[in-house]
């Protein structure tokens, strides 16, 4: 499942998106993942939010198995 | 109204969006970039966002603020991209019958922005460096405007 | 930028005059003809002032904003004679470095103003009569806005 | 001495200046001939407060005897 990423983590990764499981995962043990593989983003990682359709999910939230559309969202700064 | 634009907002247009007969009050909240931050200079902001849920949680603010101000209408506006010194990043304009509400809701709507609406600020300092902002963290700028 | 006027106020001229490189917060407030007041229905405004002293006391108002609030700058506009439906009878923009104080000034300066300055403000209601408003009366019209 | 009216006070007592002595008067001395010569503002009158010199002053202030601009102002209602 590829997750849209957005300015700081987009910059980091060097990708404005990032192939990885989800389904069946909690948001949890998704960023653990992340964490691991990107341990320069750790932090920023740890602080994000998932959007799962447009809707912030807790760290609790399980994928389904057919997501609709994912997103890390880091910290905002809009304004 | 709500819009994210990535051109000069037209403020006169959030106003006129918002008033009517029966809106003895409007607040119209600009927020500008700024040259300084501290002792800090900057260049210019350039600002991301993630479009689609941007725009559905600017109108879920929106409708969250009519019903618990009591307001008569809103208008939102961000700018996205490049936003140099003194120009416009977000417009927020509120009318309602009274004053009261319509500071309280402007007040409320700025705040909840700045914390649930999936927009970036990146700082383009004077000293060349770059810096996404991602607040409250120790080891970023945290915006405080 | 203090001003009383006998026609449109420009709101954009307000801005404009509050607006720097160091204003990162602008709040515009504006009071306007309200049709309905409870039920009885407004046809239009009359303004009267005393011209020398509500220029004073709008200026005395504009330097204690700027220093009890640390404000950048301040612009007050009052309009009198007849404001129709809709249209702006005062307008206040502030300007500051962050929002917070922006938005408490804002609030500040219009409920003084409807305290101090020498203005006065005639309803004329829809069923043809008219009524000088000199709030906290119980036989007048106090006034919410 | 002339005393400059506005608003209510200038539509019920039908000018927009009043001749009456206030020199060596306090302001509630003033506010009390006010009330009897003209009782259908007397409400209106005690609710009002006097500037001199285009500032408020309070009901124990005493005018001088050569007061500068004068002006009874009713409890006002811009904005």
């Amino acid at each position: 499942m590829k997750i849209l990423l957005f300015a700081g983590l987009k910059e980091a990764i060097g990708d404005e998106e990032l192939e990885i499981r989800v389904e069946g995962r909690t948001v949890a043990e998704v960023k653990a993942e992340l964490a691991t593989r990107f341990p320069e983003v750790e932090n920023l990682v740890r602080r994000s939010h998932f959007a799962v359709g447009q809707d912030y999910v807790s760290d609790s939230f399980r994928f389904e198995t057919t997501p609709d559309e994912i997103a890390l969202i880091p910290p905002v700064s809009g304004g | 109204m709500i819009q994210i634009v990535e051109t000069t907002i037209d403020h006169q247009q959030l106003l006129q969006a918002v008033s009517s007969h029966q809106s003895g009050a409007v607040v119209l909240f600009l927020g500008n970039t700024r040259e300084f931050t501290g002792e800090r200079q900057t260049t210019f902001l350039s600002y991301e966002c993630y479009p689609e849920m941007a725009l559905r949680k600017l109108e879920a603010l929106r409708e969250e603020a009519i019903r618990k101000f009591g307001l008569l209408d809103v208008a939102m506006v961000h700018r996205v991209g490049q936003v140099d010194l003194g120009e416009t990043s977000v417009a927020i304009a509120v009318s309602s019958a009274h004053r009261r509400p319509a500071f309280e809701a402007g007040n409320w709507l700025i705040d909840t922005l700045k914390k649930v609406v999936p927009i970036w600020k990146k700082e383009i300092w004077a000293d060349g460096s770059t810096e996404w902002v991602h607040p409250d963290s120790e080891s970023q700028t945290t915006d405080s405007r």
